[in-house]
């Protein structure tokens, strides 16, 4: 759909729509939101993109195979899981947590590297999904 | 209320299999969906259902004041509407492919593989 | 003993890998296998003769109660040295019979796995392993029935013969586990000694049943007797062996060991006899019709299987030691006119009686051990046979009241094997040698010795009885529970009822042989009745089973995808349904339980069900998927309502990313038509009525019941103080039950990869043929 | 009258009665293009329903999911008009 | 560390499936990854067996929430057992992909999605909480529609929309059940609802209930009449796919039944005979549908189900003896018809042929591989003393036990199909001169492969014939296994307190 | 550069706005944020010049507020009563301003205004449609927009 | 009195929201109803929004508000422009009464693409790859 009005709104859109999805990502352990929700918006933004301006400006933008994300994400989350058996001894997916509040993102613990995990995934599989798609038709 | 929704329920169930039995490919997963989102929804209801009081611990306190809805059916759907999404999202390109490699829409004409050879 | 059994097992398996060398000259060796298990064996006879009972104990699964306990009495002693006895001269008979065979190797791997399997049969007293080793002689038949395997009617032999001892297998299978069961041991010697028990428990009945299903088709017993002539399609040595002398007999063996368990009540003997006596006469009318030499001494092999079934009936002390005598008598004769007639169809290349005559003249020797065996099996003096039949003879003598047809019956029936052994034994070295058998040759010793060697002992033995009475015939008649005292064995019992007997047998059997010659016309009109044998009764079941095999499964695979769903769904409906309203419960709604409903929940959920509706009747597609999406829409609302922000979120990013899904692909998907009749729309929409009200009322079901929060409070309690998150639903997801999550996204990962692996992954032109 | 009485009794149902009209153009169609934005429109209204509700329960969390409708909801739209052109131009 | 054991075959799994969907096109580090990878999970699993063999049931309270809060992994024997069972079909079909799947295929994510395949079954062994359980079937459930569509040609697609349709349905009752479940008793761990469904009052709703699990489970483990997917689609992916499905698939939801049924539920007299009725129509619809096919892939598909049906009857049984003989035979089962696919798969290189009337030649040209193949398939049949021999010696006496003829009568039924169909099929396949067959220009033949890649389709079929042959020659410590198996089954208080009192110990 | 920058800023603003949280942290985070955004997405394509366009925002803001309800006032008339009056039409309106940005938000703005859509715009990026509920005359109608939102646009954009 | 502001401007908003259903059902084509309701609804939910945000009245929930109404104004045109354009393309007609169309004639079949406008100098047009 080549729309000069489509084209220009997304480029404001897709900022803004990244920031927020990082803000819903950081926020979900206090408010409502959280890795899969972000992960979501964070696609459609970049879905979006890929309306306005092709798909193959979006891919040169994202310059990594969104796939890559996946197992990027998978193994972040996890390795998050993992850390409380190789760091203090306690069982798989035992939550530790940095002792301090740290500004931004209140708690950090190995939770929020699990969600973080999760955001990366849900991005790599959206977008794979979408791309792959639009390649073929 | 519960009344409307697990009739609502119903609805979802009872119409969900209705489209899977129509022959259609395009039928066949908007009858997965709305079988999906029934079964979604039944897990809500039957973890009872509370208005206007969201499971979030409010601002400066740490532990609930007031009444708070049953936060685990809303934990276990979150993971039961990823996963179907997944799923779909598979099933949508499966049957588009299908629909490419056999020709055919009608699920009547897909079955080569149940035939005897 | 145990090496004794497994040195057969050994053997076969040595072949399988040292087998080509033993293609050769060296195949002969083999034969010291059987000798050097025959010299074992024969050194216990005198041991067992004077009523020692050899065992050897072996654990192998307790836990079942089945065990490796080998006894050796006089019943396992006769079969033991039968077994390897003709074993050893089979083996050496087909080093020479099958000289240069390609698959010379695998033959012999075939009869030594049969010889230890057959050794264990007879040994074992657990009555489990007894069937294991049951089943290893049926299998061992199996392959060497096939052994000529690109020949179809072998194959299809093969098969049927598997086919009838198999079934007769689980049989005992069955039989086996209800008499230990009621017996509470595997044991048979000391079931034995709880014979009254057994025949007094409730399952006596079914276990006669069952154990004479196992017994009736392995001895090939009328109406199971028609997979042994197709058996003949395995090379000669394999009928010599199992088809004749050995396996066939394991039925009669089953017999023989549970008498002392099981007979001795009316349902027993008289099964037996009247099974036992229309198989002997039934058979032996059919050898009149055949013409093919091995066909001939088939069905006067079932009829002798007949006979010992029938004597096993009759059950007296008469009776069984006729029964262990003709054992020997027909092992002896039988086997040597089937290695004879191996020689003759390996020499001339026909076994067809009726073209085959006059080759005394190229092979003396061998004619001479047809003639003996010929008489022996007519059960002329001074062979076995004569002893054999007359105690026979002796036997349905003694039967009071019905002696007389027995013994008709026994008298004809030995009319008919005798003419069957002169035309297997006689007919093929009488006469006139034609002129495209005069370059036929006498076969190498290793063929001919063999029979002769069986011959001679018949011979021998029937001289002189009591070479076998003391040390054999009284060890299996103690073994089956009899004294042992009342018959000995004679070749000449004088001049008196029973001679007469005989010569009537012999004089009518001369005549008939005399003036009925084999005839091809006499065995096509046979072949006119066999719509009503039982093989092809059973074939034509077989093959009714075959059709309604095709057709329920046709009926239940029938490949409509809707069909399945709904049988699923009508399944789920009956069963769920039938529960809910005649469970002990009666179905009840506690309406009062329920909140109160709102205007805007009411709009709510209208829209959302006219949406639903609208999906169901959409014309289009995408006006079905715009639809959905007001569905989803509506369910995001709905959490809205009901405080699941999360899921209202999740709800509607995901709704919206599935209605770009659709769109991206719906052009490429298929039109949106409706394709089904009125009819079928009509039934799925009750049965999918139904399906959804069920759910309806049992979710009312289950609201109207109180339900205990403990695990929800522990998280809202929790979320903070210990895991350090407000937004309780998201602590779950990331800390409660995490691994729930980790799961998840692999699950949306392999979804994405079989995405991009459907579309991506075309294999070309090239590669179509590029299968795994 | 509170304010909550008030937003009970009379902002909520004409929200919920403009929703209904809007559905039923929606269900009305004509044309695919008259049902996006029927969609679009409804989409639109949640947001308020949404925010009126958030008032009602006194959640301001709710405005949370507002704020993604009113991100994401034209995604659809977006997705529909797409399509809709695709597929004449087929 | 050696606490949380029982989850290092998942933590491997999952760990090897990263690394694989790292080495994404590098198919040959993938193969080396793979097989390794195998072979140091059959390690764990066969130390974790023994581990709970003496120690007993193991838990693992995954987060450090104890239970009925957090979700709990517990291993008990029975879970064990079938981890073992699952590392040793898969590194057989491990070794086996790598020789015959073809390198298309491979650069799709092969490899990664059979690792999630087999994290996926090791996670449904060894879950404790009922939710968790569905989340793992999904994994399965998403891996085997991509193992089965991978290459998408038309066979595949057609079998997959069935597989697909039939198995979400599966899913939606299963969370259906899951749903009512949860609104009876508000919790999802299995030991605490053990107790907690117990105390429900209203016993129809909890038959209700059990009855929805009953019919999810029962379309996984394909029972009649529920079975459809498997025949339509069984034999339409490679080989060596249909050999981990053949081998392991439905055996999850035989699986799930009987823990659902053993632990959470009791059976009434109701179910019982839905479960008994069921078992005796899947072992007659499963038998006779193997007789009618000509397609070998066909044929041991419908013996898959058909043997279900011993399995479902030593549930229905219900007796220690019965459970002990279900047991026996589902380990006898994975082990063989994983092996039975993977032989179907090198008859296939051989020939490129699946239909038995067509095949033929293959004990001449290849004896000692027919005299291998022998043992699969012997084995099914239970020809003794041969593995599927044993647990018939419990199911049949329970059946005179508990008095059930028509059972035995089915269990004889099936026994003596399954003999006449195989060796019909070895008959055909093996003994017969088959068609003279086109030689295909691109096939990749068996004798076309290097030899790395025939050890690596031959080894397997090996090993999973000798495991047969242990299992059948030394069946007295399969019996024992089974027979604790059973009794911890039917005694769940060891269970139940290893989950819920872990925590306090 | 500049663009980038200030892009940067705004991005930070509104992460703050949403945070609610004008802690020093968090406008760190925000800005950090926003600078690693900007940097996966841009492709130095040329921005609006934020800083001059506050003080014409807000001006601008009242003026469009003013259409706004005007035009819904009008609309409502319409919707309102019974008969229609409407003489709607397409009209090709030929355009002053050049870069995207202006063309984007001449065009939403016509949008917002009841009563007026833009449907696209041409190719060269020269006219722009405008489907019009009240069209007395072609060239009034141009007129009006002319002098009204594309003046002020372009105002806003020097 | 906050309560009577937040209620006099959750009744503004309300009434353009209702304005924008009862145009959307009323008006006679497709292009009409968008014309009629993209704003009418835009005005509606802000006004509702800002009654919100004056409700809660602290910061996090006044920038929230702010933000998603500066959203639906970034959006809710662009999707009105596609929607209307889409609508055109594919040959949805304009209500009888209508007075003019300068768009007639403008799209052409290309075959492959008709989308864009012609163009009086007939620029190549550079063919992108779109989803
Ligand atoms: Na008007
Ligand atoms: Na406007």
């Amino acid at each position: 759909m080549k729309t000069i009005i489509l084209r220009t709104a997304s480029n404001y859109m897709l900022p803004l729509l990244l920031v927020f999805s990082v803000f819903i990502l950081l926020r979900g352990h206090y408010l409502p939101g959280g890795g899969f929700v972000g992960g979501l918006i964070a696609s459609i933004a970049f879905v979006l993109h890929a309306f306005a301006n092709g798909l193959g400006n979006t891919k040169n933008l994202i310059r990594i195979h969104p796939g890559f994300l996946m197992p990027v994400g998978l193994g972040l989350s996890f390795l998050s899981g993992l850390s409380p058996m190789l760091g203090v001894g306690k069982p798989f997916m035992t939550g530790i947590w940095y002792p301090e509040k740290i500004a931004v993102i209140g708690g950090l613990g190995s939770a929020l590297f699990f969600d973080v995990g999760v955001y990366l995934v849900v991005v790599g599989v959206t977008l794979t999904i979408i791309f792959t798609i639009s390649e073929s038709t | 209320m519960e009344v409307l929704l697990a009739f609502m329920i119903g609805t979802l169930y009872a119409s969900g299999i209705y489209m899977i039995l129509r022959r259609s490919l395009v039928k066949l997963i908007i009858g997965i969906i709305l079988i999906g989102n029934g079964a979604n929804l039944l897990i809500f209801l039957l973890g009872r259902i509370a208005k206007g009081s969201p499971p979030i611990i409010p601002g400066d306190s740490k532990v609930f004041i007031e009444a708070y809805s049953d936060p685990l059916p809303q934990a276990l759907i979150l993971t039961a509407i990823v996963i179907s999404f997944g799923l779909q999202s598979f099933a949508i390109i499966l049957v588009k492919r299908a629909h490419k490699v056999v020709k055919t829409d009608d699920l009547d004409e897909m079955n080569a593989t149940d035939e005897f050879s | 003993m145990l090496t004794a059994i497994l040195s057969g097992f050994f053997f076969s398996l040595f072949l399988v890998f040292a087998g080509k060398f033993f293609k050769g000259k060296l195949a002969v060796l083999s034969a010291l296998v059987p000798l050097g298990l025959f010299v074992y064996f024969a050194s216990f006879i005198k041991r067992v003769s004077e009523g020692e009972i050899i065992t050897q104990q072996y654990e192998w699964v307790p836990s079942f109660g089945v065990n490796l306990n080998f006894t050796l009495d006089g019943l396992s002693l006769l079969f033991s040295l039968l077994i390897t006895g003709i074993g050893f001269l089979v083996f050496a008979y087909t080093a020479e019979y099958l000289k240069g065979h390609k698959y010379l190797d695998r033959f012999y791997g075939y009869l030594g796995m049969f010889m230890g399997a057959m050794l264990g049969l007879v040994l074992s007293d657990n009555l489990i392993s007894l069937f294991v080793f049951w089943e290893l002689t049926s299998i061992s038949s199996f392959f060497l029935i096939g052994f000529n395997n690109t020949s179809q009617a072998s194959r299809r032999s093969a098969i049927l013969a598997l086919a009838v001892t198999g079934s007769g297998g689980f049989l005992f299978l069955a039989g086996s586990l209800l008499l230990g069961g009621v017996a509470g041991t595997y044991s048979i010697t000391e079931m034995v000694n709880l014979s009254p028990e057994i025949i007094g428990s409730p399952f006596y009945l079914w276990i006669v049943i069952l154990l004479f299903g196992a017994a009736f088709t392995k001895s090939a017993q009328f109406p199971f007797h028609f997979w042994l002539p197709g058996a003949m399609k395995a090379p000669t040595p394999v009928s010599t062996y199992l088809h004749s002398a050995t396996m066939v007999k394991a039925g009669i063996y089953l017999l023989l060991r549970f008498t002392p368990v099981l007979g001795g009540e009316e349902i027993w003997n008289t099964t037996l006899i009247i099974i036992g006596g229309i198989t002997m006469f039934y058979s032996a009318v059919h050898t009149l019709f055949r013409t093919d030499l091995k066909g001939v001494l088939a069905y006067s092999t079932i009829s002798v299987l007949g006979i010992l079934v029938f004597l096993i009936g009759l059950g007296t002390e008469y009776a069984l030691t006729a029964a262990a005598v003709y054992i020997v008598v027909h092992a002896l004769y039988k086997a040597t006119l089937f290695l004879v007639t191996g020689i003759i169809d390996h020499e001339t290349g026909t076994r067809d009686v009726t073209v085959l005559s006059g080759l005394r003249k190229v092979m003396m020797p061998v004619a001479i051990a047809g003639f003996l065996a010929a008489i022996s099996s007519a059960g002329m003096p001074p062979t076995i046979g004569f002893v054999g039949k007359d105690l026979v003879y002796e036997s349905t003598l003694h039967m009071g009241d019905w002696s007389t047809v027995l013994t008709i019956l026994a008298i004809s029936t030995n009319v008919l094997v005798l003419y069957a052994g002169f035309v297997a034994g006689i007919k093929p070295f009488t006469g006139r040698l034609p002129e495209r058998h005069s370059k036929v040759h006498m076969p190498g010793f290793l063929m001919w010795l063999p029979p002769m060697i069986l011959a001679l002992l018949g011979l021998i033995i029937g001289i002189y009885p009591a070479f076998i009475d003391g040390p054999i015939v009284k060890g299996v008649v103690k073994a089956v529970g009899m004294a042992g005292e009342e018959v000995h064995l004679k070749l000449w019992h004088g001049f008196n009822f029973i001679l007469l007997l005989s010569a009537i047998t012999l004089t009518l059997g001369i005549l008939l042989y005399f003036l009925l010659k084999p005839s091809k016309k006499r065995e096509k009109a046979i072949a006119k009745f066999d719509f009503i044998a039982p093989k092809e009764l059973i074939l034509k079941f077989g093959s009714g089973v075959w059709h309604f095999s095709n057709l329920w499964t046709r009926v239940f695979q029938n490949g409509f995808l809707r069909n399945y769903v709904s049988t699923i769904i009508l399944f789920l409906v009956v069963l769920v349904g039938y529960s809910l309203f005649n469970g002990e419960q009666e179905f009840y709604i506690d309406f009062s339980s329920f909140s109160r409903m709102t205007y805007y929940e009411m709009i709510l959920m209208g829209i959302m069900f006219l949406s639903v509706l609208f999906v169901v009747g959409a014309r289009s597609r995408l006006t079905a998927v715009v639809a959905m999406g007001v569905v989803g829409y509506a369910i995001c609302l709905m959490f809205v309502i009901y405080s699941a922000p999360d899921l209202a979120m999740t709800q509607f990013s995901i709704d919206t990313l599935t209605v770009i899904l659709f769109v991206l692909v719906l052009s490429s998907l298929p039109k949106y038509l409706s394709i089904s009749d009125y009819k079928m729309r009509i039934i799925d929409g009750v049965l999918s009525i139904g399906f959804g009200l069920l759910i309806t009322l049992i979710s009312l079901e289950v609201l109207s019941e109180p339900v205990n929060k403990d695990v929800s409070n522990f998280y809202a309690d929790n979320a903070y103080i210990l895991a350090k998150g407000k937004n309780v639903v998201n602590v779950i997801l990331v800390d409660f039950r995490g691994s729930d999550t980790l799961i998840e996204i692999s699950v949306l990962t392999v979804a994405a990869l079989g995405v991009f692996s459907l579309l991506k992954l075309r294999l070309k032109r090239d590669d179509r043929e590029l299968k795994d | 009258m509170t304010l909550d009485d008030y937003l009970y009794y009379i902002i909520l149902p004409v929200l919920s009665v403009s929703i209904l009209l809007v559905f039923v153009r929606f269900v009305k169609g004509p044309t695919i293009s008259d049902r996006v934005v029927a969609v679009d429109l409804l989409v639109t209204s949640g947001i308020g329903i949404i925010a009126v509700y958030s008032i009602l329960t006194h959640q301001p969390t709710f405005l949370d999911i507002a704020l993604i409708l009113a991100l994401i909801g034209f995604l659809g739209t977006v997705a529909y008009s797409f399509y809709i052109q695709k597929r004449k131009n087929k | 560390m050696i606490e949380q054991l029982l989850i290092y075959p998942l933590l491997l799994q999952m760990a090897l499936a990263i690394i694989l969907m790292f080495a994404w096109n590098n198919t040959s580090t993938q193969k080396f990854i793979s097989i390794s990878g195998s072979t140091l999970n059959l390690a764990l699993a066969v130390y974790l067996l023994m581990y709970v063999w003496q120690n007993g049931t193991q838990t693992v309270q995954a987060g450090n929430w104890e239970a009925p809060f957090g979700i709990t992994f517990v291993a008990d024997t029975f879970s064990a057992t079938l981890v073992l069972l699952t590392a040793i079909a898969g590194l057989a079909v491990s070794s086996f992909s790598s020789g015959s799947v073809i390198p298309p295929r491979l650069k799709f994510g092969y490899f990664p999605i059979f690792h999630f395949l087999l994290l996926g079954l090791n996670g449904a062994f060894l879950t404790g909480d009922i939710f968790n359980l569905y989340v793992w079937f999904e994994i399965i459930i998403i891996t085997s529609f991509v193992l089965l569509t991978i290459g998408g040609e038309k066979a595949q697609l057609e079998g997959a929309v069935k597989y697909f349709t039939l198995n979400i349905l599966a899913s939606v009752i299963f969370l259906t059940a899951i749903a009512v479940l949860y609104g009876l008793t508000g919790s999802l761990n299995m030991a605490d609802l053990a107790a907690q469904v117990a105390a429900v009052e209203n016993r129809t709703l909890v038959q209700v209930n059990a009855l929805l699990f009953l019919v999810g489970f029962g379309i996984k483990a394909a029972v009649f009449p529920l079975y459809f997917w498997l025949p339509a689609s069984y034999h339409t992916p490679p080989s060596a796919v249909s050999s981990i499905f053949g081998g392991l698939l439905t055996k999850v939801g035989v699986y799930a039944l009987i823990r659902v049924f053993t632990l959470i539920f009791e059976l009434d007299n109701l179910l019982e005979n839905v479960l008994l009725v069921i078992a005796v129509l899947t072992l007659f619809s499963g038998a006779i549908g193997a007789i009618v096919q000509n397609n070998i892939r066909k044929i041991f598909s419908y013996l898959v189900i058909c043997h279900i049906g011993y399995m479902i009857a030593g549930l229905g049984m219900m007796t220690e003896v019965a459970i002990a003989g279900a047991v026996f035979y589902l380990i006898h089962d994975i082990i063989v018809k994983t092996n039975l696919f993977m032989v179907s798969g090198v008859i296939y290189k051989l020939k490129a042929n699946h239909n038995i009337k067509k095949l033929g030649d293959i004990y001449a040209d290849f004896p000692k591989m027919s005299l291998l193949f022998v043992i699969p398939l012997f084995s099914l049949v239970g020809i003794p003393p041969l593995s599927g021999f044993w647990p018939k010696l419990s199911l049949i006496g329970a059946g005179w036990d508990t008095e059930n003829y028509v059972v035995i009568g089915s269990i004889l039924f099936a026994s003596f199909v399954t003999l006449f169909v195989i060796v019909k099929l070895w008959g055909e396949v093996f003994w017969k001169n088959g068609e003279k067959l086109p030689e295909l220009r691109n096939f990749p033949y068996f004798k076309t492969l290097t030899s790395v890649q025939k050890v690596q389709m031959v080894a397997p079929i090996v090993f999973l014939g000798l495991v047969s042959l242990y299992i059948g020659f030394a069946a007295e410590n399969i019996q024992q296994l089974a027979s604790r198996i059973a009794f911890e089954l039917l005694d769940n208080q060891e269970y139940i307190d290893a989950v819920l009192n872990s925590a306090k110990k | 550069m500049k663009n980038r920058f200030l892009a940067n800023i705004l991005l930070t603003f509104i992460w703050v706005a949403l945070t609610g949280s004008f802690a020093f942290a968090n406008v760190v985070f925000g800005f950090f944020l926003s600078y690693f955004l900007l940097f996966i997405i841009t492709r130095g394509s040329g921005r609006a010049r934020y800083f001059r366009l506050v003080p014409k925002v807000v001006s601008f803001f009242f003026f469009f507020s003013y259409e706004l309800i005007k035009a819904n006032i009008q609309v409502a008339w319409e919707v309102g009563t019974p008969s229609f009056h409407m003489k709607p039409g397409i009209v090709a309106v030929p355009l002053d301003v050049t870069s995207d940005g202006e063309i984007t938000m001449l065009a939403n703005l016509i949008t917002l205004t009841p009563g007026t859509l833009s449907l696209d715009v041409s190719e060269d990026k020269k006219v722009l449609y405008v489907y019009s509920m009240y069209i007395t005359n072609r060239e009034d109608f141009i007129r009006g927009i002319k002098n009204g939102f594309e003046k002020r646009i372009i105002e806003l954009y020097s | 009195m906050i309560s009577v502001i937040i209620a006099v401007i959750a009744t503004l908003g309300t009434l353009f929201v209702l304005l924008a259903a009862v145009g959307i059902l009323r008006m006679p084509d497709t292009y009409l109803r968008m014309a009629v309701t993209t704003k009418a609804a835009t005005l509606g939910i802000g006004l509702i929004l800002i009654a919100a945000a004056i409700y809660f009245y602290d910061f996090s929930t006044t920038t929230r508000v702010l933000a998603i109404i500066l959203f639906i104004l970034l959006t809710a045109p662009v999707g009105a422009h596609l929607i209307g354009k889409a609508s055109y393309i594919s040959g949805n007609k304009l209500w009888e009464g209508s007075i003019m169309d300068d768009l007639k004639g403008k799209y052409r079949k290309t075959g492959k693409h008709v989308s864009a406008p012609k163009n009086p100098e007939g620029e190549n047009e550079q063919e992108e790859e779109e989803i």
